[in-house]
């Protein structure tokens, strides 16, 4: 077992126990708190997949920039205690349960354990830490992707416009 | 730079940039922004009527009509031009083919019918910003992309950005409780699709190992599909079914349709439908070489269980707004089933139905906004509707006639599109699932009727304040009702142009 | 093309109500004469098609052919044979004597009315000339609308319930129809390579016995419905209470027709073999129609109620003489859809001239009306008389060749259907003598006002076609006997090298 | 234990699953956007997983368009809530079921 | 000659139109011109006919004439056309003939109606006259047919002609629909012979029918089975006499006329006519003969015990049908047609006589409140008493040779049985009508003193008529003097009998000498045993004569016997009061048992299973699953995200595990 190994064991378990958390826990700053957590595990999984500018993305945008954002509006609102009303009933819990394992069960079953690539990418032969790196990311992304790009901005300033047209006070 | 990076520099390469291809979008986009750029420097403008007042026309709708039109009109150059322009762009990101533009142009043309009929709405509102024309416009321009990508990253980014607007859209009324709370649904369940979407995406890439769809045929080769495929599939029918309002996937839409503004119920259903409806159905056909077995049995019983739960819910609705949200989940029941059909008569059935059904939704709509009255939605069939036919006559038949193409009467354009459906079913062989929808259609004649009953059959209350009609709107009306019967009574040179478009999707498909 | 007959036939109401709907909604004495002055100009117009038509020429006669929707190979195909003629006729003679009929009894939404008036004229003609089965289609759905508005808008109180059902049961029946049409085409399709929907082409078509069974079913539903065949006809009752006098009369002369004009013109001519296979269930049920409809006539409080039963009753005939499956008993059924709608077309109009004046169809508030209305009792007797099948008149020239017609094949069926004839009797002469014999009893019975010129229009011309037909039926059945003789020639004929019903059921099978 | 491309691909299905789990069973909006959140970058796992093992850039791109889709509809999510607080001065989505039927 | 015999039917026809369309518009006078005037020209018409006929050999006494084809679809042809044959002439002249003297007798009897009623009733009278003539006179089954429909209408109508009273309208109702259940079986019979034959013309049938049936074969069996049955509606025959009683709600002259004299006894015309075809069935015949004989006597003995003037003669008149059935079921066609005629002399006499004293006695029909009329009434009396004679079979009036010529017929076709049902009939008939007689005429006057007073004899238009039957009554019989009475009294032949023999050779050819072949030729000897038919005669004039002595002692020597005896055999008394309760069975077996099935057809099969369960029932279905949606829609996204969920894993499931 590789080191690399051993930090995708360590990150995982990190990242499942954290996001399982958050899912559970009641207390709305805890979970914003555990999700960045399990935010900086997946970056790390990202290090281990040699996706660096991907890791760098992940910490500034998610953990950064979105949560910071989710933090803001659970202050704004007041929320930040235990919430007394965001228990599920038993029954919804048993049927979360079963859906969930089936939805599991079906993936793992469906082939996920034993995947590997049947394509080779087209540039499988370039080493996987440079593919990763900014540059190429860069380089693909105003090149190829450069359609989609600009349409991802276009996403951002309509979701400016709607968040204050949504939020805006009233006069 | 790293001389390593240099094999990935010649591998991802900038293809076939065009502005000819991207005109529309670009237009559409830009006056967007325009739009919102006039509106910053109050351009044109008086803002901010007071209180109880109607509000004053601002420059933003006109602008948004005339970037939809030119966007229409660039679309339709486009179209004109078919043989030359015809082709894949910006890597496969943006196709220009007879589908995408076909679709481009129901699209257009329900954002046009859309702000036609906002216009006066936005006046009675006083709601007259310009970010709700922004919005609108955004939107389009997502649909445009959704309905002209092949590449799931584009479809993706596209999807996303026309939701977004509609989400915004749906709780524009931010005062009102019910509108905020569609906003909500909308948005939860829409995000919770779009994992779902993503996921499926991810898988779809893993299992062939491209973004583009044109391009799976071939990377998937031959030999039984890989389960992750399927299940990717299986996950990407799961988010566009939950765009289009598939059942199971279609709890938000009677709540958000009832929510929204009545313009943008419109919108939605039939703009994002189409949208969506394209997106669909170039994942399917990509996907029908190998895996046509396997979407089939599933998209079958998606399609019936939607046909049914959709009329057979219908029936009990009072608000005009949700009956016409359930009709709508119960047409998109019917065009699942000409999809199912698409290798046969399907396709061009499809186009047909989507234009047809664009029309009369949008009619149907832009009536419930003319009974509209300030602040009051006016949208129960039973109070609200009776004795529309001798208050307002005009309104009425207009209205009369959008049911009766909804249900599916000749001579009206939902009719032949039914019956190009039925055709196209019967055609490939599916005569149960034709059957199917008989008696789903049958149990639909049930509620649309109960419109047309309550227009004619039921005393009129009588009202004090007269309902105003706005000149836009009517021109709306007009234009809609007036296709109803044009495509229905002279269906041959639609029918001809919608299966000389679906030929595209095919040859993407790399049937044909 | 040069022949426009037809086309300007059926669309000349369509003219009509451009007319009409340029008068002002407050001028309804004018919209009645704008309506009666286009109604009759149709007429007479139409008129000439019963000398134009050349009984020995022609299977279709007047045809027009000219391609509509070219992607599907749909024409726009009419054309008329002897049958049709009669029927089409018979409609819009119809058509200024409800607009007379209506003179007083609609009062609210005059213009409406009359609009909707025309519009189901041309709805109902397209459908007697159509010979391309989309083109009979579009007309046969397009009938519903005008229809369900007339009896949803002028009926009685239930008028909306019985709107809708009327509207729903034809529609459900319809759509039916219309997937066996689809089927047909694409069956069509893969026969012979082309796309066609006309009638023609597809009689020559050679049809499986599986396919041709389930596909008669389909096109039978919709005209069983429509018939009204039991146990489908519970539709029939209520739009006809509800339905003011009009309505009732064009829904009993003309609409019911259409079911059974149905089944001549199209169910059983493409599905022969088919209709031979189902005779037995059809004419026996036909013949519980006839009976029950007679049985349930007779105890029917409502005079109206009681009318549209004896339809079920006599529509019960017309079935049987159809699938007597010789010329007698077609000619009968076809000359008893005319008399149907002759007299039942007559009696609505007497319900509702005499609702006019007392506001009731109910049996037991009326009386001895003979006393103050001997025109009216005079004209009632006769209609009533056709009705119940008197010799000598019109009613008993249908039912008597239809029940030799039927004799001929299944006498045990005929001698059950002979039961209806005394039943016709009882229940109508029961209702007549309640309604018009007997003491006057309740005052408002008394000094009822006799017929008025007005409505001697409506009523004379019928009654003189009602001996006309009982006395001289000749030029009714010259008419029609070739068109008659080629429908049973088409419907007996074997299907070749016993490709009949033993053959393997070729339905596309659903995947 | 080797680590294979398989172990990232079932981490990626926990972690969706669990995401899932939390949409279904909170009922503090706030916390159903971080499930989703959550499902999400299960996703983005998935697509890095398979970009790389392939040797292609496409699941990159993609996986930083949905990073970016994630902001802003966490934005619009959140003006959305906080528009919904207005109203009802709670966060709890069951309070929110006017419409229905 | 054969091209103007259509003006016979069509004579009344014209009456009917100018009455029916102007009547009211020219006024009583007029109109009581025209009507019978009309019937007077038919009864010219038919004479001038009749002669031409006597004028032709035997052989060749037909006459026809085709007016246009009425019906063609496929193989099937009706035409209307007319037959005239000595059988046909015989009834027009009874038909115009009677008719006539009754519309006159009319004239003045229903002079209280007013312009209005007046007219309507001689058009009535005289489309009843024209249907009449359409049935005696028609060349087919299917004319035939037609006139047999008309004549019932006619009935119906003038049944009802009083319509303001419920019961009249009622009684026409009935009498029309019991003779639509026969006409049930005429219809059929008529397909049958359609589609044994391939024609319902006399001329393709009647001929053909020895060589195309089977004797005693199942079909000849049900075509004369299902013509009977039509024969027994029209003629009030068991089980369907009920309609004839209460007939006499109409106009006393309308009784004489259709229901005594014509309409009912088209049953009889109609087998007589048929007849060869019921030569193939001789189990039939035996039916017809059976029934004949069971009505005569059943009918009878109700007679006894009504009280209504109108009544009894009802009954009397279907005893005296029952006897023609006797006659023309034991194959004595003529002797059947015979009693026809003399009948409609007597019984037509008696009903206007009864109508004179009705009359008289201002509507008063209750026997219990008449009596002594004789003073007053002295033309009415005379001719009632001759009529009564003439029923009892007094020879030598008309009714004892008809009469006795079924008997002698009956029991030389050996039917001993039955010819002791129609001896024992003539015993009650003569008692009956006597009891009639001796109720109205004889004795004190029962009735209120003051009505007493207005009584009066009829006028002129009504007297001659009856003085005119009353002749004929007396004289109507010696046309057919029977070969035992004529031989000796030197030899004057059966006029009647060799008339018809054309008609009925057929007959004859069957039965052996039984008719009476050639009828010139015979003689008594040609009948086997002279003394057997004296001595049936004596019987037969013996019973009668012990019926009226009978009456006598009852009701005008003793008159307050008749309630003892009744009240000591109440039971029976009551049972044949009431006329054996049969309508009341019918209505209890037949009449409310369909009412209710039909109510229940309509409730529980109508409105409960086909409304009910299958239309609101799937309505209910539909509004079911609606409701389930709408509670699926809950409102809660966390219920639509559930639910999303499932639809994923199913999806999922299907495509990993199933697919």
């Amino acid at each position: 077992m590789s080191g690399v190994d051993i930090a995708f064991w360590i990150l995982a378990a990190g990242t499942v126990a954290f996001s399982a958390v958050v899912v559970t826990n009641r207390n709305p700053v805890a979970c914003v708190l555990f999700l960045v957590a399990s935010f900086f595990c997946l970056a790390g999984l990202f290090v281990t997949l040699h996706s660096h500018f991907l890791a760098a993305i992940q910490v500034l945008i998610y953990a950064g920039a979105i949560m910071v954002l989710f933090l803001f509006v659970i202050m704004l609102l007041n929320l930040g205690t235990p919430q007394w009303f965001d228990v599920s009933s038993p029954a919804l819990r048993i049927v979360v349960l079963l859906l969930g394992t089936g939805f599991v069960a079906a993936l793992i079953s469906g082939g996920l354990p034993e995947f590997e690539p049947a394509v080779r990418g087209p540039v499988a032969d370039v080493p996987a830490d440079v593919r990763g790196s900014t540059e190429a990311v860069g380089a693909v992304l105003y090149t190829v992707y450069y359609l989609p790009f600009m349409a991802t901005a276009l996403l951002l300033l309509l979701a400016m416009v709607g968040a204050v047209v949504l939020a805006r006070r009233e006069r | 730079m790293n001389p390593e990076l240099q094999p990935l520099l010649d591998v991802y390469r900038v293809a076939r940039p065009s502005l000819a291809a991207i005109l529309p979008v670009l237009l559409i986009a830009g006056f967007a922004i325009v739009v919102l750029l006039a509106d910053l420097f109050e351009l044109g403008t008086t803002r901010g009527p007071a209180e109880g007042e109607e509000g004053t026309p601002i420059m933003a709708p006109y602008l948004a009509l005339v970037g939809t039109a030119l966007g229409l009109g660039a679309t339709l150059w486009q179209a004109v031009r078919l043989e030359t322009l015809g082709g894949s762009y910006f890597n496969g990101m943006l196709v220009i083919d007879g589908f995408g533009l076909f679709l481009a142009t129901v699209i257009l043309a329900g954002t046009l019918l859309t702000l036609l009929l906002t216009v006066g709405y936005c006046r009675r509102e006083n709601i007259a910003l310009a970010e709700y024309y922004h919005l609108i416009l955004l939107s389009a321009a997502g649909m445009l992309l959704l309905a002209q990508s092949t590449n799931l990253v584009m479809i993706f980014v596209a999807l996303e950005l026309m939701s977004l607007g509609v989400y915004v859209l749906t709780g524009f009324h931010r005062r009102r409780l019910r509108s905020v709370e569609g906003a909500l649904k909308y948005f939860i369940l829409g995000a919770f699709s779009t994992g779902f979407l993503v996921y499926g995406i991810a898988f779809v890439y893993g299992a062939s190992g491209t973004m583009d769809l044109a391009r799976l045929p071939a990377a998937l080769g031959v030999g039984p599909p890989p389960l992750l495929l399927l299940a990717g599939v299986g996950l990407l029918v799961v988010g566009f079914g939950f765009k289009v309002a598939l059942v199971p996937f279609h709890m938000w839409s009677p709540d958000v349709y009832e929510a929204a503004p009545p313009p943008v119920t419109g919108f939605m259903a039939t703009a994002v439908k189409a949208a969506a409806f394209a997106a669909f159905a170039r994942l399917l056909m990509a996907t029908s070489d190998p895996l046509a077995g396997q979407w089939v049995p599933v998209l079958w019983v998606l399609a019936v269980l939607t046909m049914f739960v959709g009329n057979v819910a219908a029936i009990r609705q009072d608000d005009i707004k949700r009956m016409l949200a359930y009709s709508s989940i119960a047409h998109a029941g019917y065009l699942a089933v000409a999809l199912i059909a698409a290798s046969g008569l399907g396709d061009a059935a499809f186009l047909y139905y989507l234009a047809v059904y664009t029309l009369m939704t949008l009619g149907a709509f832009g009536v419930v906004v003319a009974v509209g009255e300030k602040g009051m939605e006016n949208t129960s069939i039973e109070r609200d509707y009776a004795g529309l036919g001798y208050r307002h006559p005009l309104l009425a038949v207009a209205m009369a006639l959008f049911m009766f193409s909804l249900t599916g009467i000749p001579p009206t354009a939902g009719f032949f599109g039914k019956f190009a459906i039925f055709s196209a079913a019967v055609d490939a062989g599916y005569v149960s699932l034709a059957f199917l929808m008989v008696i789903a259609s049958a149990i639909s004649a049930y509620y649309y009727l109960k419109v047309v009953v309550a227009m004619y059959m039921r005393a009129a209350e009588p009202r004090a304040v007269p309902n105003r009609m706005y000149a836009m709107a009517g021109v709306a009306l007009f234009v809609t009702a007036l296709g109803v019967v044009a495509l229905g009574v002279f269906p041959g040179g639609w029918l001809d142009l919608a299966r000389a478009s679906a030929d595209g999707l095919h040859r993407v498909a790399g049937i044909r | 093309m040069a022949n426009f007959y037809l086309t300007a036939i059926l669309f000349l109401p369509i003219l009509g109500m451009a007319l009409v709907a340029g008068i002002p909604g407050a001028r309804r004495t004018a919209i009645r004469q704008a309506t009666l002055a286009v109604t009759t100009l149709h007429f007479l117009i139409a008129l000439p098609l019963w000398w134009l038509y050349d009984p020995a020429g022609e299977p279709y006669q007047f045809v027009e052919r000219v391609p509509w929707i070219e992607p599907f190979g749909i024409e726009y195909h009419l054309g008329v044979d002897g049958v049709s003629i009669l029927l089409a006729l018979l409609t819009i003679l119809l058509m200024p004597l409800s607009v007379l009929g209506s003179w007083r009894y609609i009062d609210r939404h005059v213009k409406e009315f009359h609009l909707l008036l025309l519009l189901l004229t041309t709805a109902m003609l397209g459908v007697f000339f159509a010979l391309d089965l989309f083109v009979f289609y579009v007309f046969w759905e397009l009938m519903l609308v005008p229809m369900a508005f007339v009896i949803g808008i002028w009926g009685g109180e239930e008028r909306v319930y019985a709107a809708v059902k009327f509207f729903l049961y034809t529609f459900v029946g319809g759509l039916v129809m219309l997937l066996g049409i689809v089927v047909l085409y694409f069956h069509y399709q893969q026969m012979t390579g082309g796309y066609s929907t006309a009638l023609p082409d597809l009689v020559a078509l050679e049809i499986a016995g599986g396919m041709q069974l389930a596909l008669f079913l389909a096109f039978a539903f919709a005209f069983a419905i429509k018939v009204p065949m039991f146990p489908f006809h519970t539709w029939l009752p209520d739009a006809h209470v509800q339905a003011p006098a009009a309505g009732s009369v064009i829904l009993a002369a003309v609409l019911l027709k259409m079911g059974t004009y149905g089944f001549y013109r199209f169910a059983m001519p493409l599905f022969p073999d088919a209709a031979r296979v189902l005779l037995p269930w059809i004419a026996g049920l036909a013949v519980v129609g006839v009976i029950y409809g007679a049985m349930v006539a007779l105890v029917q409080p409502n005079m109206k109620k009681l009318v549209a039963y004896s339809s079920v009753s006599h529509l019960g005939f017309v079935m049987l003489g159809l699938f007597a499956l010789n010329a007698i008993g077609v000619q009968g059924a076809v000359i008893q859809m005319i008399n149907h709608g002759l007299s039942t077309g007559a009696l609505f109009f007497l319900c509702g001239m005499l609702y006019e004046r007392r506001h009731t169809y109910r049996i037991d508030e009326l009386g001895g009306l003979s006393a103050s209305m001997p025109l009216f009792a005079a004209i009632f007797m006769i209609v009533t008389l056709s009705s119940i099948g008197l010799p000598g008149l019109n009613g008993f020239v249908g039912e008597f060749l239809i029940l030799v017609g039927i004799f001929q094949s299944h006498p045990y069926l005929t001698a059950a259907a002979t039961v209806g004839v005394i039943l016709a009797a009882y229940y109508m002469l029961r209702m007549y003598g309640r309604v018009m014999f007997g003491p006057a009893g309740r005052e408002a019975n008394r000094d009822v006002p006799d017929l008025g010129a007005r409505e001697l229009w409506i009523l004379v011309p019928i009654v003189l076609l009602i001996v006309w037909i009982g006395v001289y039926p000749r030029p009714f059945l010259d008419r029609t006997a070739p068109s008659v003789d080629r429908f049973v020639e088409i419907v007996t004929r074997e299907a070749p090298s016993g490709a009949g019903l033993a053959g393997a059921s070729q339905v596309p099978a659903s995947r | 234990m080797i680590v294979g491309v398989g172990h990232y691909l079932v981490l990626s299905a926990i972690l969706f699953t669990i995401g899932v789990v939390g949409v279904l069973t909170r009922k503090n909006a706030i916390i159903v956007f971080m499930s989703i959140e959550i499902m999400l970058n299960a996703a983005n796992l998935a697509l890095v997983t398979f970009a790389v093992s392939m040797g292609d850039m496409a699941g990159i791109v993609m996986t930083l368009i949905v990073i970016a889709v994630a902001a802003a509809e966490a934005a619009v999510g959140l003006a959305i809530i906080v528009a919904m607080f207005r109203h009802r001065e709670t966060v709890n989505i069951e309070a929110f079921n006017v419409l229905r039927g | 000659m054969a091209s103007w015999i259509w003006l016979v039917p069509v004579l009344p026809l014209a009456g009917v139109l100018v009455n029916g369309l102007l009547g009211r518009r020219l006024g009583k006078r007029a109109v009581s011109l025209i009507g019978p005037g009309v019937v007077g020209a038919a009864f010219a018409a038919a004479l001038v006919i009749f002669l031409a006929l006597l004028g032709r050999p035997a052989d060749d006494r037909t006459l026809s004439q085709t007016l246009y084809t009425w019906l063609s679809a496929g193989d099937f042809s009706a035409t209307v056309g007319f037959l005239v044959d000595p059988l046909s002439a015989t009834l027009m002249l009874v038909v115009t003939g009677v008719g006539f003297l009754i519309h006159v007798y009319s004239a003045g009897y229903m002079h209280a109606e007013d312009d209005a009623g007046f007219a309507r009733y001689f058009a009535y009278l005289n489309l009843f006259t024209f249907a009449m003539l359409l049935l005696v006179m028609a060349d087919n089954f299917l004319l035939l047919f037609v006139g047999w429909e008309g004549v019932g209408l006619c009935s119906y109508l003038l049944i009802g002609f009083w319509f303001k009273e419920r019961e009249n309208a009622e009684a026409g109702k009935k009498a029309f629909i019991v003779n639509r259940i026969g006409d049930f079986g005429f219809l059929l019979g008529i397909f049958l012979i359609f589609g044994t034959f391939g024609s319902v013309a006399f001329a393709d049938v009647l001929p053909e029918a020895a060589d195309t049936l089977a004797p005693g074969g199942d079909l000849a069996y049900w075509i004369c089975l299902l013509l009977f049955v039509g024969a027994v509606g029209k003629s009030a025959q068991i089980p369907l006499y009920v309609w004839l009683p209460d007939a006499m709600a109409g106009p006393t002259p309308v009784s004489a006329l259709i229901h005594a004299a014509t309409m009912v006894t088209a049953g009889v015309y109609m087998i007589a006519r048929a007849h060869a075809l019921y030569l193939m069935a001789p189990a039939i015949l035996a039916v017809v003969a059976g029934i004949g004989a069971l009505t005569a006597l059943y009918a009878a003995t109700i007679g006894l015990a009504q009280t209504d003037i109108k009544k009894v003669l009802a009954y009397s008149t279907i005893s005296q049908l029952g006897y023609m059935f006797l006659g023309v079921g034991v194959g004595a066609f003529t002797a059947g047609i015979f009693h026809l005629v003399t009948h409609s002399f007597f019984k037509a006499l008696l009903f206007l006589g009864a109508g004179s004293v009705i009359h008289a006695l201002h509507g008063e029909q209750d026997m219990r409140r008449m009596g002594g009329l004789k003073a007053d009434l002295p033309v009415t009396y005379w001719t009632i008493l001759l009529a009564t004679l003439a029923i009892a079979g007094i020879p030598p009036l008309a009714g004892f040779f008809s009469k006795d010529e079924i008997l002698w017929r009956v029991w030389e076709a050996g039917h001993p049985a039955l010819w002791v049902i129609g001896f024992a009939t003539a015993g009650l008939t003569a008692l009956y009508m006597f009891r009639l007689f001796f109720l109205t005429f004889h004795g004190g006057f029962r009735g209120p003193t003051e009505a007493r007073a207005h009584v009066h004899e009829s006028p002129p238009s009504m007297a001659i008529p009856l003085v005119v039957l009353g002749a004929l009554s007396v004289f109507g019989g010696w046309i057919g003097l029977p070969h035992a009475l004529g031989g000796p009294l030197g030899g004057i032949p059966n006029a009647f009998e060799e008339w018809l023999a054309p008609v009925f050779h057929a007959a004859a050819e069957i039965h052996g000498a039984a008719p009476g072949g050639g009828g010139t030729a015979a003689d008594g000897a040609a009948h086997g045993a002279p003394a057997i038919e004296y001595a049936l005669m004596a019987a037969s004039v013996a019973v009668a004569l012990l019926g009226i002595l009978l009456a006598w002692s009852l009701y005008v020597r003793n008159p307050a016997l008749p309630a003892v005896l009744s009240a000591r055999s109440r039971g029976l008394h009551r049972l044949v009061r009431d006329k054996y309760y049969v309508d009341e069975i019918y209505a209890a077996l037949v009449v409310r048992p369909f009412d209710a099935l039909s109510r229940f057809a309509w409730r529980a099969v109508d409105d409960g299973l086909i409304d009910g369960l299958g239309v609101r029932g799937t309505g209910w279905l539909v509004g079911l699953g609606s409701r389930v949606a709408s509670r699926w829609q809950s409102g809660y996204v966390q219920g639509y995200v559930v639910v999303f969920f499932g639809g994923v894993v199913a999806i999922l499931a299907y495509y990993l595990f199933g697919g």
